[in-house]
């Protein structure tokens, strides 16, 4: 985002509407395959799409910088990608390939990174906040300006970790960005049967914690949302929650028949598809020719393709080597 | 009749619903998703919303939730979607659940069952795959049971609603999709006995759940190699059912115990720890355990094979009782 | 409360304020027996008092009717008292004798009486709140105009399961009346310590439920507010959460050196005593002569020592029956 | 120097917080209150609120937030007021704190300390009185100790920080008023060895903990009558140090096994489960068990006296184990 913009959105420029593009598409396509991988049992146990959201793990991660950390769930493939794990070591991991980024232990559920202080992949319900409210501590007590971005669900503000951990965090005024993916549904469960109050900015602010409402179909308005309060987060203001309105296209995992809603939502839903809706905008503006998106779909193509061959080409772990990264020593 | 364990479960859930007005079903997706193993399915429109009860995201207030409404008469089947996160609700379990009986002076009966997924064997990694039944085997207050058959899986729901203490039934994830034979008219069956699943004389092979069908494929091997291999199902983790394990163990005088749990702690342990107390005597080798290794259950399906006990391992401990090699 | 109004409030007659004097004042004495009973050695465990909050259970146990339920915690002896079991019952319980109200097995912290439908005697922050929800749950299911009141402290409000429990009543729109005793300490964490919302209505109302604070030194108000709102929650209107806002005048357990908080804070709290001022009040406003206090006072302390006469009196349970009461069959 | 059980550890936490800037202590009440039993007093006013870090009643939260600060290079010390509270944090620290080093394939480490009260012994009646620490030892991924001695209480939490894995510390709750010798210079000692406490030649009663000093009672009571009992305080509860355990028993031939959990699923059991594996022909006599009685721990004296192992319990079953009469 810098001044001149470019149309698209005031804040911008040309290139960075590519950008944001090309990090959606390569999280869509990642995706689109690893289903594809599923059926042909590649890849195994569970694999929850993101599929329709990625517009939120994009827009929030141009907020990030490389010394910041994240915590995200079990639908975490975007925000991996979208924080610069490479698509190869990805993949790997999916297939649980020791060449993966949690060197095969973890699957699709339990992405960890080192290098972009990437902690998981926690697919207990609620189970990452309290660890991410340390790993902001821990920077509080340091004084390191850094942002701890914690991405949760709609489902998850039911869960007592949810209550304990916003009030800690304010409490001890810690730099966590609370990120919350309303796609109003946990599993099956609509928000209306979830949650006593639909308005998941009133229950963070009832932690007197800062909270905003963002269109999550809109990938400027998710950037633009997340820079503005990570930039309070990081200068010592305290914690803040943004809530993502977004929307899952896909079924839960791949073993939801999706009873619980109808296709028809689905379809009113999909005009909104915020690579769709970004695509079009940019072409609208002029800052993207069909060639322009011709390559960049060929490159993301490419990329994936590549994952794949990177993946296949990984080795098993000796099973000799079971016992290994239980305990440090 | 051919039916699934899955089945067999739903088939227990509509008729108690059906004979027990007091009966209800709650727990996270058992209603409009049809439940996360599908054992729910379709019970929403049969039943409605009132006694197929969604809950949010929220393991400790529903599982409360559970025995304050078998504290006032009611007889909730509690469903906790695995029994990891069952691990957020462990204080309404211990603490309340396990207690309040004895600390009311026996003035308050809490008639829960509490139903969970249990174990390994899908692939779905380290926070998806325990196997803690022999965790909640230690606490006194709960009766702790583990459907391995059919038979089971349909008959225990009932017995269970009917007792008047907190009863957790552990239904391993890979057994849902189990198929087999059952009688039209199978009913409700006991929750007390251990069973004989294999006659043998050799050694006894001592398991629950999950693992019995390994280990009927093991004995199913041993018997190639001419060793008569009986098998113990215990289906009752809490009380054992001491009086069946030790005959089979007096009689064969050798025993493996075969559980998906990590080998240090196990109910295994117990097990074994009973046989010498009991039968020290009568033992003619060391008594060995087939668990999970000690390690996070990995998401590879050749580690987490190597992972959880498999018939090969099994089979060797087996022989090794018996002196022969592995 | 009856409109024949005795001028010590607008609806309050004389007997009735002196019954409530006389419930507060039994409280108090049965504590403070206790107390010595403890540095006798008569007494053993936790022993967690009430003094200086007698208005709020006295106040809020006059809305309830028998077959309502009360669900409390560790420091419950009033909530016992003023429910209707008897000083004997529970100072053998006190006492750990079998004639006592758990038949000696729970002690201070766990006392249950099957007859006033009181459910413990949770020794457990914010453990009580979750089956208060689901004996709640069972009235509504089986249409019985029943209440559940359930107390619970300050510092329980920060617990996940305070957060899940109301939720999920809001949700079920399910008769429980949540009260909580905000003496504004958890040991001795003050609340601003504890909670970043120090207002805890907020917090409820942020789970959609009606909430109202109520000052628990006056046993009229706390009387009054909370008839009214249990009508509307036996009405069939949903849980609703009362703020009693009160304090403890002694430890917060007999092991509590309160290097926490200064003298002069509880000093400054005395003057507010709730059995001082209804007294005064009543006195006042000619409701209660000095000889008609001195009698009341004797009945309560008769009360009392009858008390201790029948715990001194009670009987150990048989050690060869260790192994009771742990399962029904 | 005189010294209770509470000093030794107050100066263990002093001395890492003087000796690491990055150990900090958190937990309800370790600041103003100065702990529930008093462990921390004075040290608010010594390291200030940064470092004595009284938290909220959100045990989920705060472990979790342990958790989350070790992973970012702090070390904390995790102070859970009882073991009773822990079941509220047990899904941080079986799921998060047991397995993030292994779900990422050993990218990151957790050298959380996490210490808390356990056992039984003041009345505090059902939920206030288990000893889960057998339940703990069961999780891979997790260390365990138990200070037993004022040396290891002094001496065992700098070594734990020096772990770059969750360690968990159990403090019986009926040793802070332990009074005794500790040297001047005293500090850290390892976490990984059992101790022999006496030497004995004729039965090993293996304990820890709470449950030492009774059981040193109880060898005193049988050399009296000509009984010689070694003494194995473990010290460490996971790994267990087989070692020594071994070295005691095929030494003696027989064992008893103190441990104040409920005996079903205790760890009682697994160290029983383990002698047989590795000692079955080493033995003389069944293994005994001296455990807590399967009940809720009752609240009067006379029957939590007769839940929990006692000296003339382990003095009786020490002399089972010899063939003497009760
Ligand atoms: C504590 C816990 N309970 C239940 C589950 C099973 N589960 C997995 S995902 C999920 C739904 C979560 O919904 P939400 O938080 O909205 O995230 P979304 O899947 O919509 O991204 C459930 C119930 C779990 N993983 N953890
Ligand atoms: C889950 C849990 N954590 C900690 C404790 C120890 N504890 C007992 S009472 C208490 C303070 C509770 O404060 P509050 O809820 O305000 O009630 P109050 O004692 O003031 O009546 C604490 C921390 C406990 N019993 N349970
Ligand atoms: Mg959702
Ligand atoms: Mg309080």
């Amino acid at each position: 985002m810098t001044p001149d913009a470019a149309g698209i959105s005031p804040n911008v420029t040309r290139e960075h509407g590519l950008t944001l593009l090309r990090e959606m598409l390569r999280i869509r396509r990642f995706e689109e395959k690893c289903a594809e991988l599923y059926s042909a049992g590649k890849i195994r146990g569970f694999l929850h799409l993101y599929i329709g959201e990625e517009a939120v793990a994009v827009g929030a991660m141009q907020a990030l910088a490389p010394e910041d950390a994240v915590v995200a769930t079990y639908r975490e493939h975007g925000h991996a990608l979208a924080r610069g794990i490479s698509a190869d070591r990805l993949m790997a991991e999916m297939y649980g390939k020791h060449e993966g980024c949690s060197r095969g232990r973890g699957g699709s559920m339990h992405v960890f990174d080192a290098d972009t202080r990437f902690y998981g992949g926690n697919a207990i319900v609620g189970g990452g906040l309290p660890v991410a409210v340390g790993l902001a501590l821990a920077d509080r007590m340091q004084n390191r300006r850094r942002v701890t971005a914690c991405f949760f669900g709609d489902g998850a503000v039911a869960e007592g970790e949810f209550h304990e951990s916003l009030n800690l965090a304010v409490l001890w005024k810690l730099p966590v960005l609370f990120l919350c993916e309303n796609n109003l549904y946990a599993m099956g469960t609509r928000i209306e049967r979830a949650q006593s109050q639909v308005d998941l900015c009133e229950k963070a602010r009832s932690y007197r914690m800062p909270a905003e409402p963002v269109d999550g179909m809109d990938v400027v308005a998710c950037e633009a949302a997340a820079r503005r309060i990570a930039e309070r987060v990081r200068g010592g203001e305290g914690p803040a929650f943004i809530e993502f309105q977004t929307y899952r296209f896909r079924a839960h995992s791949m073993f939801d028949a999706e009873l619980y809603r109808d296709k028809s939502e689905v379809d009113a839903w999909k005009p909104r598809d915020p690579i769709l809706t970004f695509t079009t905008a940019l072409e609208a503006s002029g800052n993207a020719t069909d060639d322009q998106l011709a390559a960049l779909n060929r490159t993301v193509a490419d990329e994936i393709a590549t994952a794949v061959q990177f993946a296949e080409a990984g080795t098993w772990e000796p099973v000799e080597d079971l016992l290994k990264d239980v305990y440090t020593r | 009749m051919t039916i699934t364990y899955r089945e067999a479960i739903r088939t227990a859930v509509r008729e108690a619903l059906t004979r027990d007005s007091r009966v209800f079903l709650m727990g996270e997706d058992v209603g409009r998703y049809g439940g996360a193993y599908a054992v729910s399915k379709g019970l929403l429109a049969e039943f409605g919303p009132e006694r197929i009860r969604d809950t949010p995201l929220s393991e400790s207030a529903f599982v409360g939730a559970g025995i304050g409404a078998a504290l006032a008469g009611m007889r909730p089947i509690v469903e906790v979607m695995t029994v990891n996160f069952s691990l957020l609700a462990l204080d309404q379990i211990v603490n309340n659940a396990a207690t309040i009986r004895h600390m009311s002076g026996g003035q308050f009966s809490i008639p829960v069952v509490i139903r969970m997924a249990t174990g390994a064997g899908r692939q779905l990694a380290a926070q998806h795959a325990h196997s803690l039944e022999g965790w909640y085997a230690h606490i006194p207050g709960l009766r702790i049971v583990a459907p391995a058959t059919l038979e089971d899986a349909r008959g225990m729901l009932w017995t269970a609603l009917e007792d008047p203490d907190p009863v957790l039934i552990f239904e391993h994830q890979v057994l849902y999709n189990m198929e087999g034979q059952l009688a039209e008219h199978a009913g409700a069956v006991d929750i007390d006995r251990a069973a004989v699943r294999r006659d043998g004389t050799d050694v006894s092979l001592i398991t629950y759940g999950g693992s019995l069908g390994k280990t009927l494929q093991a004995a199913e091997a041993l018997a190639g190699d001419g060793i008569s291999a009986e098998v113990v199902d215990l289906r009752t983790l809490r009380p054992l059912d001491m009086p069946v394990i030790l005959s089979s163990v007096t009689k064969t005088r050798r025993a493996v115990i075969v559980d998906e749990g990590w080998k240090s702690g196990s109910l295994a342990a117990e097990i074994s720890a009973r046989l010498v107390e009991q039968a020290f005597y009568e033992l003619d080798a060391p008594i060995a355990r087939v668990c999970s290794a000690e390690v996070p259950i990995p998401y590879p399906k050749h580690l987490e094979d190597a992972a959880v006990p498999q018939p090969a391992g099994i089979v060797a401990a087996a022989r090794q009782t018996l002196g022969r090699r592995g």
